[in-house]
């Protein structure tokens, strides 16, 4: 338990620090606010319609991509720091483990699903 | 009322709080972000019960990965589906009504168990909780198809949702 | 030092949160958040009953790892259903998504 | 055992040991002693992150072949204070439409998720902030909350391009997270711990002999994370007006300039202690802790200044060729090295000498050497594709 007090003790003054410089920059600055000077900003015009557009679905392919490999990794970890007691079962478990999900990988490659358009 | 039990009461207020707003936001966005803060709670839990390895995983998949996806997700739709409109579709009441009875039903069941307030023993040192882990999951005698399977059910998962979601034909 | 009793009741009230918002809710990406919640209830719970167990056994731990993949699938292919039902019928309120009804 | 030998050690009993005496409880004392201990830790992490805007700025005009900051103060020391007086009293701004708690609580978050890195970075055998078991995944959770402060700062500014430049960035973010979490494999393999400093101590030859492309592959993936050029996202000026931080200002906009150059000061520190021996030096770290310190920091600018390098040198990538560059060759290239590194680990870790890194060296280099022609002949025929096709000429002939 006591580590992770550390670590929270460095969660708590991480955001103290940014939040006491914000807050004094907040104090400290001129508080002149008019409409115009709030509007949105985009490159000296009038902005057209609402920031949600529409998004590429490539996004959350990559993101689906990444998903994967992410929760796949935490797999490997422990796998990682106990390969040297188990000798080459652990290893040729760990070089399936990975190979199953290339193949996801090259699956999704084969589909076009990688390109950007 | 010691420290550690401080710090849970306090973790476990924000950790339901912020899911009862998972449940109650009427903007996805939003929704997806108290959804962040709850796995947060629940990672801190994970740190109270000395499973550091799931703690840091808990943020690293739920936060990293899950959430992303969900506000890539919710991105890929249009605001006017997102807000206005009804929320609760017309059972709401019976949903509450099974969700409260749940909640006494699981409670009840957990007074009558012997095991309730059992209070954990202290870890030995020099536990290594992560390369028991480890051990579990590569040794022949372990996880080792539990391991496999995982990696199965990912590349089904992967293939599956390219399939439902992109398939151009 | 916490008894398990606060783990398990924490992780009920979350679970019950969690069906709250499957059952009750319309938005379709709001029933998949809620089964979320329901997972981390569970993980919640296994991982208390490894703590309060005995620790040399891993296999709470080690379910707890394969309840991630699941939900880490579960999103994955939930979200896409969505998005694909969103493009057919550009709607992702699930009582609208009706076909199969009759 | 004195202070030169153990200083954190000796300050913070000695620290309790005056605040039992004036009748405080150990436990609250010791927590107490751990706080102002992490906030004096931090505080001076802020110096070193105003000292690298100076250092940042010289740099960028030395490459660019300009003199940079000096007019204020001796070789314009004095400039990133001016800087930050600027941000003070500049108006703090939310634009309309924001969201406006998530748009405030992004800076911050972005900040402290550079900031709780350094609770794992072992700075001397004897200084460090916590010796974790899970290091290595812990900085992936903490680039997790980075990855999710560029997002909430893009969606909450209710602007297109910050939205579509906090996207871009986000999509870049988490497709090279993939090879760096896999490089990050390849020192626990060797070392047989997630622990940061377990790492350093295993190194008797560095890693970087033994995995030269894992170095190489997390550098780059490093970058990437990082936002800095060649992948940078966030500066796309042309295309993007900046990207997500684009309606920020004052200290907004300082917390996410200054968590950017504190963050790639972090990545050239964690590439000395996963790949270059970390602290290690000779065994002049067992001289003194603070030598230690000396040298980490020593080896983490050396880091950073070739990040800038890169970043100063090189010219922005496209994002489609920045995403097929990452999930086409470096992400089949990292799984298939940590496959390789693995097997060749479990065959050769018995033998003794030299034959164990110097054929670990060379099964690098192999690697290395078939993926580039790989993607040498890939690219060829992408010349080939481009060069059928004549451009259209304004002036034809």
């Amino acid at each position: 338990m006591n580590e992770w007090l550390y670590i929270g003790l460095f969660f708590i003054v991480g955001l103290i620090i940014p939040v006491g410089a914000i807050g004094m920059a907040w104090m400290m600055g001129p508080k002149k606010s008019n409409p115009i000077k709030m509007t949105t900003y985009e490159c000296g015009i009038e902005t057209v319609g609402d920031s949600w557009v529409q998004f590429k679905a490539q996004y959350y392919i990559f993101a689906l991509v990444f998903l994967v490999f992410d929760v796949e990794t935490v797999f490997l970890f422990p796998w990682a720091v106990r390969l040297g007691q188990q000798g080459l079962f652990a290893v040729l478990e760990g070089i399936v483990f990975i190979s199953i999900l290339i193949a996801g990988l090259v699956y999704t490659w084969r589909k076009g699903m990688l390109e950007w358009a | 009322m010691t420290a550690s039990q401080i710090i849970f009461l306090l973790v476990a207020i924000v950790t339901l709080g912020s899911a009862l707003m998972v449940v109650a936001s009427r903007n996805l966005v939003h929704a997806a972000l108290w959804l962040v803060s709850t796995l947060f709670g629940v990672a801190i839990i994970y740190a109270l019960l000395n499973a550091g390895f799931l703690a840091v995983v808990q943020v690293v998949v739920y936060i990293g990965a899950i959430a992303t996806l969900f506000i890539f997700a919710v991105m890929l739709t249009r605001r006017d589906q997102l807000e206005g409109g009804v929320q609760l579709n017309s059972g709401w009441w019976l949903g509450a009504l099974i969700a409260v009875l749940t909640f006494g039903g699981l409670f009840g069941m957990f007074q009558s168990w012997s095991g309730f307030s059992k209070t954990a023993t202290d870890i030995p040192s020099g536990f290594d909780a992560v390369g028991q882990l480890g051990s579990a999951l590569t040794s022949p005698v372990g996880f080792v198809l539990p391991f496999e399977v995982a990696s199965v059910l990912l590349l089904a998962a992967l293939v599956g949702a390219v399939y439902i979601a992109f398939n151009r034909k | 030092m916490i008894p398990l009793s606060w783990y398990l009741i924490l992780s009920a009230a979350l679970f019950c949160i969690g069906l709250f918002g499957v059952l009750a809710r319309k938005n379709a990406i709001i029933i998949l958040l809620g089964v979320e919640l329901m997972l981390n209830a569970v993980n919640v719970n296994l991982v208390a009953f490894w703590r309060y167990g005995d620790i040399s056994l891993m296999a709470g731990q080690v379910f707890a790892i394969i309840v991630f993949a699941v939900a880490a699938a579960e999103v994955a292919v939930g979200l896409a259903l969505v998005i694909s039902v969103y493009r057919r019928r550009n709607t992702i309120i699930a009582n609208e998504i009706d076909l199969l009804k009759w | 055992m004195n202070f030169w030998n153990d200083p954190l050690k000796i300050a913070a009993d000695w620290l309790v040991s005056i605040l039992t005496g004036w009748g405080m409880p150990a436990v609250a004392a010791g927590v107490l002693v751990a706080f102002l201990g992490t906030l004096l830790f931090i505080s001076l992490l802020m110096v070193l992150d105003i000292f690298l805007v100076w250092l940042e700025r010289k740099v960028v005009a030395r490459f660019q072949d300009r003199l940079g900051p000096n007019r204020v103060g001796p070789f314009g020391l004095i400039q990133p204070f001016a800087d930050i007086i600027k941000l003070m009293i500049k108006e703090d701004t939310t634009p309309a439409g924001a969201d406006r708690v998530v748009y405030n609580i992004a800076p911050m978050l972005s900040m402290m998720s550079v900031l709780i890195l350094w609770a794992i970075v072992p700075l001397a055998p004897v200084i460090f902030g916590v010796d974790l078991n899970v290091g290595l995944l812990y900085i992936v959770a903490a680039g997790a909350i980075s990855t999710l402060s560029i997002i909430m700062a893009g969606w909450s500014s209710n602007n297109k391009f910050a939205t579509i430049g906090a996207f871009r960035q986000v999509a870049v973010m988490v497709s090279f997270e993939i090879p760096m979490v896999a490089m990050l494999l390849i020192p626990t393999i060797f070392a047989r711990t997630m622990g940061m400093n377990g790492i350093v101590q295993a190194q008797n030859i560095w890693y970087v002999i033994l995995s030269p492309l894992g170095a190489l592959i997390f550098l780059i993936a490093a970058i990437a994370e990082l936002g800095r050029a060649p992948f940078d996202m966030a500066e796309g000026e042309s295309e993007l007006v900046s990207g997500y931080n684009i309606e920020y200002s004052g200290m907004k906009f300082g917390m996410f300039y200054a968590g950017e150059l504190l963050h790639a000061l972090t990545f050239g520190g964690f590439l000395a202690i996963l790949f270059f021996g970390g602290y290690r030096f000779f065994g002049l770290e067992k001289v003194s802790p603070f030598l230690a310190v000396i040298i980490l920091l020593g080896k983490a600018l050396i880091g950073y200044w070739v990040i800038m390098w890169v970043k100063y040198t090189m010219m922005r990538i496209r994002i489609d060729h920045m995403l097929a560059f990452n999930w086409k060759f470096l992400t089949p290239l990292s799984f298939v090295l940590l496959m390789v590194t693995a097997l060749m680990n479990a065959l050769l870790r018995e033998t003794s000498g030299w034959l164990y890194p110097i054929s670990m060296f060379l099964s690098n280099v192999l690697v290395a050497w078939i993926a580039l022609e790989i993607a040498r002949s890939h690219s060829r025929r992408e010349r080939a594709k481009v060069t059928g096709v004549k451009a259209v000429e304004v002036a034809p002939h």
